[in-house]
């Protein structure tokens, strides 16, 4: 597994393409409960994380993007993809290794900051309720001797399931929370854009 | 719908240029930041007061920055919070050695980034305190008011904050004041049609003619449950008859009111709406102490109006009736 | 859409006694008419300055009554001017034995019922002078401007003639100062989308997706002509090239200007607009003085906007400056 | 002819009763050009007119509907119809008689008071337009020998085709002048609210 860290910038450049023409879909799923703003902040923190992610080493270039990325989008999902870009960064930068159970734990970190930090639980109705399953099967397949993109493919269905499934969620954390049952019957748009946003990364992951 | 603008994601940036240009004999932009101050701060010995949230809501939030209200305003992009990072320029550039109150309506967005740049602030041996905004009656039960999200009684709490740190008080009190007014304060709104993003055609939602949205919120949030639209007289009824069941208990029965147009709704019609309001808050046996009838927290050209009481007591009415200036108001209550 | 009313025909009266309510300390209503008053008026051996028309233009015009400005104002129903009965009752009621100007804007029902009232304050021995306000470029030819109609430039013209009335000029200082101000005064603007009035559920006109009406009125007439909707940049462009087309030969090269939003075109619109207005108008060489962005004579909630020069010199300018009160503003200029 | 002041109230009820149901079409024609307010404004006019006419002498009693109409619209056509019916009263009380002559006379003063106060001529697209040629018509009725009722009904398509010529006439007073060209194509809205008037009138008037 390569240690260059060209593909932190290769993958959030796919990501940035990809939500680029998700922005208005991604808009208005979230004015259905929300604001209306979730694409155009995600767009406007991949852009900046782009740019942003020049370091060598791949851990301090995710946290350089995650950095960037809180920065430019504000927001909700700012603050929570910056914690999350940021604690991967660290637990791979700290190991010096990119390799893929230290991947799944760099990923654990980011749940747990995104936790810490915004207070919400799965089944709360946010992107962690893809993100926590994706992980768990993202894990399962490292721990069954798969590399990383192969178990990341296989991981892939189940995030996007969880995601659809998140329209039967009433949410408790985020502007729609305060709908209550009325929010019922649109999925999270952050649990969404998650699964675009890990579509689109993995051919550019390493190995 | 917003008409004015050129590239749509430069909307903030060209708002806050030309808000400083409109307003350079009050205030100046806080350099690298998307961030506004009073061009008296930093004022040493003094603690700071800094609000802040999405654009969209002008005169919240950078309205609202000079001489007895706020010494800064931290401004996201449309309907956004702004990030932890300009959050932190902005407390690096005001804070004057006191102490700092954050204060802000309690969206998520908000809470995380204002609570990465505390933590950072802390880092570096600033005190600073966050004071939420919770008043919408609307956004969850009594029971769980510390849940709630905060609309148009960010001004009341903002007022009476900006009070206390003008006059001297220590950080301590400035921050038990304004956790204080916020206890003493609840909104409740109805809307009657959405708002657009620039750039947008379409609303973020739509009413249907002849219905209206309870319970709105202040991001073009969709209220939480609908109803048929109803005659002034009998929608000043539904408001204040919800301001009234949530009276706090230790209320002298004075209020300062504020009836807060959302952007379309206009000054006419809140005056419409304000006779039969201030008639029935009257009839409660409630006295309305220097009510407000405008636009002071909207929501880009959303139609529909909300209703906030502050339930004033002696402490809270000194701080309420002091003077301030700020570029969207002048603040003087005549006694 | 105009959403909160009662009776549709009981709008005025409706609106009228809300608004008395809401701003108990500074004015009353005048006995017996839709009008209001300053609470000090009348004021004896002072000129009054009356001012008025259709209701719909909030702050116009009732939200100009006050200490330094307008002594009351008479209030039509919705974009109709009031009656002469009205405008001679509120005479009465206010003037002060030193004499009476009306200003309002250049519309047919305005001039004839305020003419008819002013015939008949005449035949009382009250000494009466008429000046009206004609600042709508777009609505005749530079050669026909006592023909143009008068917009959002009320406001300048109200403000020098209620300094000078409230200095103690005498009524012919007055009357010349309030023609002046008129004179240097320009407005020019353009619309997005119509207004609906109370009670009705189609707008006035309506503007086609991607375009916008150049001349508008604020009576929710249509504009004159038709065009594509243009960013921020070339608006500004746009409403700047017209205004600087007919500066007044005796212009100091310093203007007032007034950025004022019709309803629905908010706040943070008119700051991205003012960003571009205020670097074209500094690269034509002009200073701004006290630049006032916001909403000033709306026009219900109409979209659209205006941009106003009021071409100072001294003599305007010590009067553009002096303190005022009233329900809407508090006017302080820092010098 | 009846000195009787009982048709003037009589006459003005069923104005309104016209006015009332093209309340709506008059607001749209005035909005075509203008700011949509007439329809109201003649109804608002025309129940306070109805309301003050109590005088038994016709003269007295128009002169009591001008001054009450005037007042309760407001604006253009408010001014207009107040001087209109004040001028048309004070003829009638004047001469003491309510002859097809003195009629005449009296509508010939209220369109000089008209002009003294609006300072339009005809050609400007207002209710002068279908006021002048309709009050011609009337006079060449009456000086034929017509009584009044019958040289008004003959009269009123004058006023009716003067009035739909007013959508080929370039308004120059009133709100719709600052459209210019622009407000070609729409009859006044106050030639045609006032087509509608006399035309209700009619059965009422004295003999
Ligand atoms: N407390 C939280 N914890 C985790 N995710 C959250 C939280 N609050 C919101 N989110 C996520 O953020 C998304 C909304 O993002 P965005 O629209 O950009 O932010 P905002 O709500 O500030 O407008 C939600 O769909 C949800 O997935
Ligand atoms: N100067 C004038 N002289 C005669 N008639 C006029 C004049 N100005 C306006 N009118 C008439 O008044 C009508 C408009 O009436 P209305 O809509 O009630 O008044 P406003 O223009 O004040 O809104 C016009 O259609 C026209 O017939
Ligand atoms: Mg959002
Ligand atoms: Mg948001
Ligand atoms: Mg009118
Ligand atoms: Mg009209």
């Amino acid at each position: 597994m390569s240690e260059d860290g060209k593909w932190v910038r290769a993958a959030l450049k796919r990501a940035l393409t990809v939500l680029e023409s998700k922005e208005d879909e991604l808009g208005r799923l979230d004015a259905a409960a929300g604001d209306g703003d979730h694409g155009a902040g995600m767009v406007r923190g991949l852009t900046a994380a782009v740019e942003a992610a020049v370091a060598d080493e791949p851990g301090e270039a995710l946290m350089q993007a995650g950095t960037a990325f809180a920065d430019a989008a504000g927001g909700a999902s700012g603050a929570i993809y910056g914690v999350l870009l940021v604690a991967l960064g660290k637990r791979l930068a700290a190991s010096g290794r990119v390799d893929p159970p230290q991947f799944v734990q760099g990923l654990r970190d980011a749940i747990e900051a995104i936790q810490q930090l915004g207070k919400a639980q799965p089944g709360d109705k946010t992107l962690l309720d893809a993100l926590v399953p994706f992980v768990e099967a993202l894990e399962e397949g490292v721990r069954g001797g798969q590399d990383l993109r192969s178990a990341w493919r296989q991981a892939l269905p189940v995030a996007e399931e969880a995601a659809r499934a998140t329209a039967g969620l009433v949410a408790r954390k985020g502007r729609s929370s305060r709908l209550g049952a009325r929010g019922l019957g649109h999925p999270d748009p952050g649990a969404v854009s998650l699964t675009y946003i890990l579509r689109a990364v993995e051919p550019a992951l390493p190995a | 719908m917003t008409h004015i603008y050129n590239d749509p994601r430069g909307f903030k940036e060209d708002m806050i240029e030309g808000f400083v240009r409109a307003h350079r004999d009050r205030v100046r932009r806080v350099p690298n930041a998307s961030a506004v101050m009073s061009s008296r701060a930093p004022v040493k010995g003094k603690v700071a007061l800094i609000i802040g949230g999405g654009s969209g809501h002008y005169p919240a939030f950078c309205g609202l920055v000079g001489e007895g209200l706020a010494d800064a305003a931290v401004i996201g992009d449309i309907f956004t919070s702004p990030s932890a990072e300009q959050v932190y320029r902005c407390t690096k550039a005001v804070e004057g050695g006191a102490g700092v109150v954050y204060s802000f309506g309690n969206y998520s967005g908000d809470v995380m980034h204002f609570g990465l740049a505390e933590m950072r602030c802390e880092s570096e041996g600033i005190d600073v305190r966050t004071v939420l905004v919770t008043d919408d009656v609307a956004s969850a039960p009594p029971e769980q008011r510390e849940d709630r999200r905060g609309i148009a009684g960010d001004l009341y709490v903002f007022k009476v904050a900006g009070a206390s740190a003008h006059r001297g008080d220590p950080l301590d009190e400035v921050e038990r004041l304004a956790r204080k007014a916020n206890d003493h304060t609840r909104t409740v709104g109805v809307a009657f049609g959405g708002c657009t993003l620039p750039g947008k055609s379409e609303p973020l939602f739509r009413v249907d003619p002849g219905r209206m949205e309870f319970g709105l919120g202040i991001h073009g949030e969709p209220g939480v449950s609908t109803s048929e639209l109803l005659p002034a007289p009998e929608l000043a009824r539904l408001l204040v008859g919800k301001l009234l069941e949530e009276a706090p208990p230790d209320a002298d029965g004075t209020v300062a009111l504020m009836l807060n147009g959302l952007g379309s709704t206009k000054y006419e019609e809140l005056f419409v709406l304000y006779r039969y309001v201030s008639e029935l808050v009257e009839r409660a046996g409630l006295r309305i102490h220097h009510p407000l009838v405008g636009e002071y927290v909207t929501s880009l050209d959303m139609a529909g109006c909300s209703l906030t009481f502050l339930w004033l007591d002696e402490e809270l009415r000194e701080l309420h009736d002091a003077p301030a200036r700020t570029p969207a108001m002048i603040w003087e209550v005549k006694r």
